[in-house]
């Protein structure tokens, strides 16, 4: 219970609460298109920055393991996701594919939100967890698509030139070779920047996409209660199937924590793009409600405690 | 000497700014301008913030080509996407400037 | 097939874009964009650089709608406040999607 | 009461914006509206993206004035410029608005 | 003197006077619009977040009788401002109104550089005066368009929920809860980006600000002599009603020249947008020119320094 | 080589090959020009300050033989240039005058970049040295473009007027004066915004760069041969003029190498805006591919070791 209060009252979350609260009353707040986006640039890159300057003195044998893992989950969970939202959700194939799309890749926010409440309870995550995180991005997204017959190589081939060539993904694995390549020490001049900044900068971006939400909570509503069950229903399956391929894996209790938090998010950056350029007749409005408005808050107030905590049991089991 | 030319403008989700573009080369225009703008329409959906709100498109072409460009765009994109299209009469100067680049 | 429809255009200051779109929607229309933009008019009054600087509005509508709505425009704000309106013949494709919403 | 107007709209490098703004105000223009687009012509060259890309500027003007101003772009920008305009008929409210300022 | 120049020779404000000079020399500098309202927010939730930490260590009944005079200061200050301006000022009643309105808010820059000022003193404001800003933002509004019948019930409602739900009362709270909710400690984190970054982010806004200031002063001439002398005699009356009010209610002598700051200043962020549409009959020339072009400057460099100076003396005769 | 291998292994240099290579790959990825402007304004008033705070410390006859050397820089390499284009490049007169007028002036960040391999080498460059980017921005601009016979005074008067208020100059003298009003410690509160910040939204500012650059290098075909290798030709010519001034006006040796780096930069920020305005008929791009296209990404891999290496061996010398 604690452990939920402390990971709810923290600056990160709370501004998050805060917009969510703000679009409620009707405030005319909104952080400027070019910020915001500006804002996100910084963060994938600066996660990027970190992540590779880790994986530099990371040795491969050390990685290797985890990022097969990884892709394991990437490719299976996007499956599973389809699986449950044609059974129980009741989804069309086309929607079903979408939105399963959208929870075979990753939530960066939910990442970050993980590995702070990891790190307050004192343990110690993994330092290349961000490139786990670019590795995670991609093929769910790849997988889902192939659930539809789309309309031809060519759209096909759009979606995942987009994905491929999409900011978020450039810049995090942009991010990670430079930090790679820099090493920690040649990082240290930007470290004030990109390192001491960024949490606060993180409450900015969280306080928009609090806004966002908010938004998307109010539409929740359209979308069936069916549909938003499925949107609390995947994060604790996804997530523990994160965690069981985290400790599998090798990764520390913290580290596989978060790798399940990874797992039981639904990206809102790379895969609506790519969804929407790939199936058009899917509706945004299901995916976009289900990551943004249900799946994002569920995972920052309940699904990451309970990430951890089964980490924590799983670990001593095995 | 001022010559009737047709404004065109299209109003479609970010996300597919390059491909509507394209599709107005493959009508050889000679030019094209955009700008982001926000709005409401009957769908309202986009992909998503991280793309932002919408963008209007506009290109002058000679009368000719109008309603062959309106048409393909119908054809692609009103089944699926929240795409709006229209054309205005406007008077150029130098039309020899909009034929084909 | 093309039908004539008319584009009402509000150049205002930003604080009223609220409540011109709930103007618009009294009468009814299928949608709106709008957008930012700068600009000099006889008065140039704005509440404030907080609020930036003006909104322009569009709405797609029937010709028959279209009085209506400038009118309406005239008679809230034309006597304390900054704001231009005109109209203008376009032509669209589906017209029945501009129709009630 | 509704009056026939003239809309003319300048397309035009970023550098160029207060120049064409100074030259609609020599031809006693009331007002006028900018704001910044992107785009791609025949020419497509811009003094730096540090300038910003090109800037759309339009002015609401009696017929008669129109043809002037038109002109008066095209002698000053036509030849080494990358500038566009073209003029729109449109209808006003209040045109005595929209006489010298 | 010498605190007279002292005051003036700071980064911040000197940011200011070159935004001025850049004007007047019509440069064609200026902060792009989404920067300036997103340095706008970050300077706002980060006033409100160390406010609302330094709440969190301030108990009930210290904080309870400065609240109360504070609110006091914005019932009556607006009360003082109108009769002023239309007996000195010769305005008609509703531009007097809407002008009153601006002088009972508060400008949360001219906080920010008397704080500033204090402290370099080698005085000790109280840390929780970012709550009072937030007290002072309202109230002399609301209080100030009560002078005149507006065009209905509608329009006043509109006002008031423009206010109140207006960006800056939403950040400055928003931001209060979320500092007192986490406490100094857990705000560790973002104290690079909210804390250390603040005073360099406030040159960048006193540049935006100065162009602005510039334009309205050039402006200014069609305001008449008579207007621009009540933009210079309403913000001692004010400030001396502040510092008073402020001692009186125990604070200490640092804190009562800043309270005295606050009541002599006039709004330019919350005030004119909700006056505009309670009031859209009232000339913004007037309202904007005074405020911005004439207030803000005058306190800047004159106003400050004569608060903290009768602030020091008034301390000494009780 | 090593020195050169150190050179690019930077984050600043490895951030703008991310640009171009997001550019080459078709990414989306793009800084918003709000955000754009933004950091340029910022980095430009940082470096202001910073030359600033040190110039009040530097005795006047220290600073003003380098300060001379700088002016005579900016009006002997625009002819240079002149000459060359005209003889080698095969350029018309007007297209001439118009690269001539961008290497006569200098590119910020070039100057940055050297700054930083020079501190790398444990060189300790003059702190006064942003003074002199100030100084060499401005005459070669005006040199270069007498060279041709505008159409009368008032495009000339214009274009002057457009260097000399443009925002890059006025951000820069604007931060000069306030870094000299206010010394070092005054501007320690500003330093965590301004100081420690710098490299970190450099890099930010180099992406975006690289994006334009890779743009601009995609269409460098169309400008032929042999204007490409005027690009190469001219940075060593006028670097080498600009390292010996430098050690001739007694600048020590890591100064030297930087104001050659200044000299031999072309700017893409105060001159393109000028010269489009004062010669409209010369070929925009030309002198865009020419000075960010090829000079400015030779200059960060190849030019500035050489410039160093130069300053290095001619020092000995003398
Ligand atoms: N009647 C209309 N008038 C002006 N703009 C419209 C109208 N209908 C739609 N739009 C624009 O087109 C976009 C897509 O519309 P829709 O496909 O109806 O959702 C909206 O976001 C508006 O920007
Ligand atoms: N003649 C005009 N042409 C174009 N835009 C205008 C014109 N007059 C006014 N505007 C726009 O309408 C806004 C308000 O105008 P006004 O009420 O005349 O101050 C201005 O800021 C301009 O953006
Ligand atoms: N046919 C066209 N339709 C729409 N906009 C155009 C057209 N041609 C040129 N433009 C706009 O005018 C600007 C300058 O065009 P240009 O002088 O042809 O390079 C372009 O960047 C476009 O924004
Ligand atoms: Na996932
Ligand atoms: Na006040
Ligand atoms: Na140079």
């Amino acid at each position: 219970m604690s452990l939920l209060i402390d990971n709810i009252l923290t600056p990160v979350v709370l501004c998050f609460l805060m917009g969510m609260v703000a679009r409620w009353i009707k405030s005319d707040l909104s952080l400027p298109e070019a910020m915001y986006q500006g804002i996100s640039i910084y963060l994938l890159l600066a996660i990027g920055l970190k992540g590779g300057a880790a994986l530099s003195d990371t040795p491969l044998h050390v990685f290797a393991k985890p990022a097969i893992a990884t892709l394991l989950i990437g490719m299976l969970s996007p499956v599973i996701a389809y699986a449950m939202l044609r059974k129980f959700g009741k989804r069309t194939s086309i929607d079903a594919a979408a939105i399963a799309a959208h929870y075979g890749s990753v939530s960066v926010v939910t990442f970050l939100a993980a590995s702070e409440a990891v790190k307050r309870l004192g343990l110690q995550p993994e330092g290349y967890l961000p490139a786990l995180v670019a590795v995670l991005e991609v093929p769910g997204i790849i997988v889902a698509l192939m659930f539809v017959r789309t309309d031809g190589e060519s759209s096909w081939s759009k979606a995942l030139h987009e994905v491929i060539t999409g900011k978020s993904i450039v810049l995090l694995i942009g991010g990670l070779c430079i930090g790679a390549l820099c090493g920690t020490q040649k990082l240290t001049d930007v470290q004030p920047f990109f390192g001491a900044a960024f949490k606060g900068a993180l409450c900015l971006f969280m306080l928009e996409l609090g806004l966002v939400a908010g938004k998307r909570l109010r539409d929740a509503g359209r979308a069936g209660l069916r549909l938003l069950a499925m949107g609390i229903a995947l994060p604790p399956v996804l997530g523990g199937l994160g965690v069981a391929a985290g400790l599998a894996s090798g990764m520390s209790e913290g580290g596989s924590a978060i790798l399940g938090a990874m797992a039981g998010s639904a990206s809102y950056i790379a895969a609506p793009a790519a969804v929407r350029i790939a199936l058009p007749q899917a509706n945004p409005a299901y995916y976009l409600t289900l990551a943004l408005g249900i799946t994002f808050p569920f995972n920052l107030a309940l699904g990451i405690p309970l990430y951890i905590y089964l980490s924590r049991t799983l670990n001593i089991w095995l | 000497m001022k010559v009737r030319f047709k404004k065109i403008t299209i109003v479609a989700e970010r996300v597919l700014q390059e491909q509507v573009v394209e599709l107005l080369k493959r009508h050889q225009v000679s030019g094209w301008t955009a700008q982001n703008v926000t709005g409401e329409g009957s769908r309202g959906l986009r992909a998503s913030e991280w793309e932002g709100s919408n963008v209007q498109i506009y290109t002058l072409v000679p009368e000719t080509v109008a309603d062959a460009i309106m048409e393909d765009i119908a054809r692609h994109y009103f089944e699926n996407w929240s795409v709006v299209v229209y054309s205005q009469d406007v008077e150029v100067l130098r039309p020899d400037k909009y034929q084909h680049p």
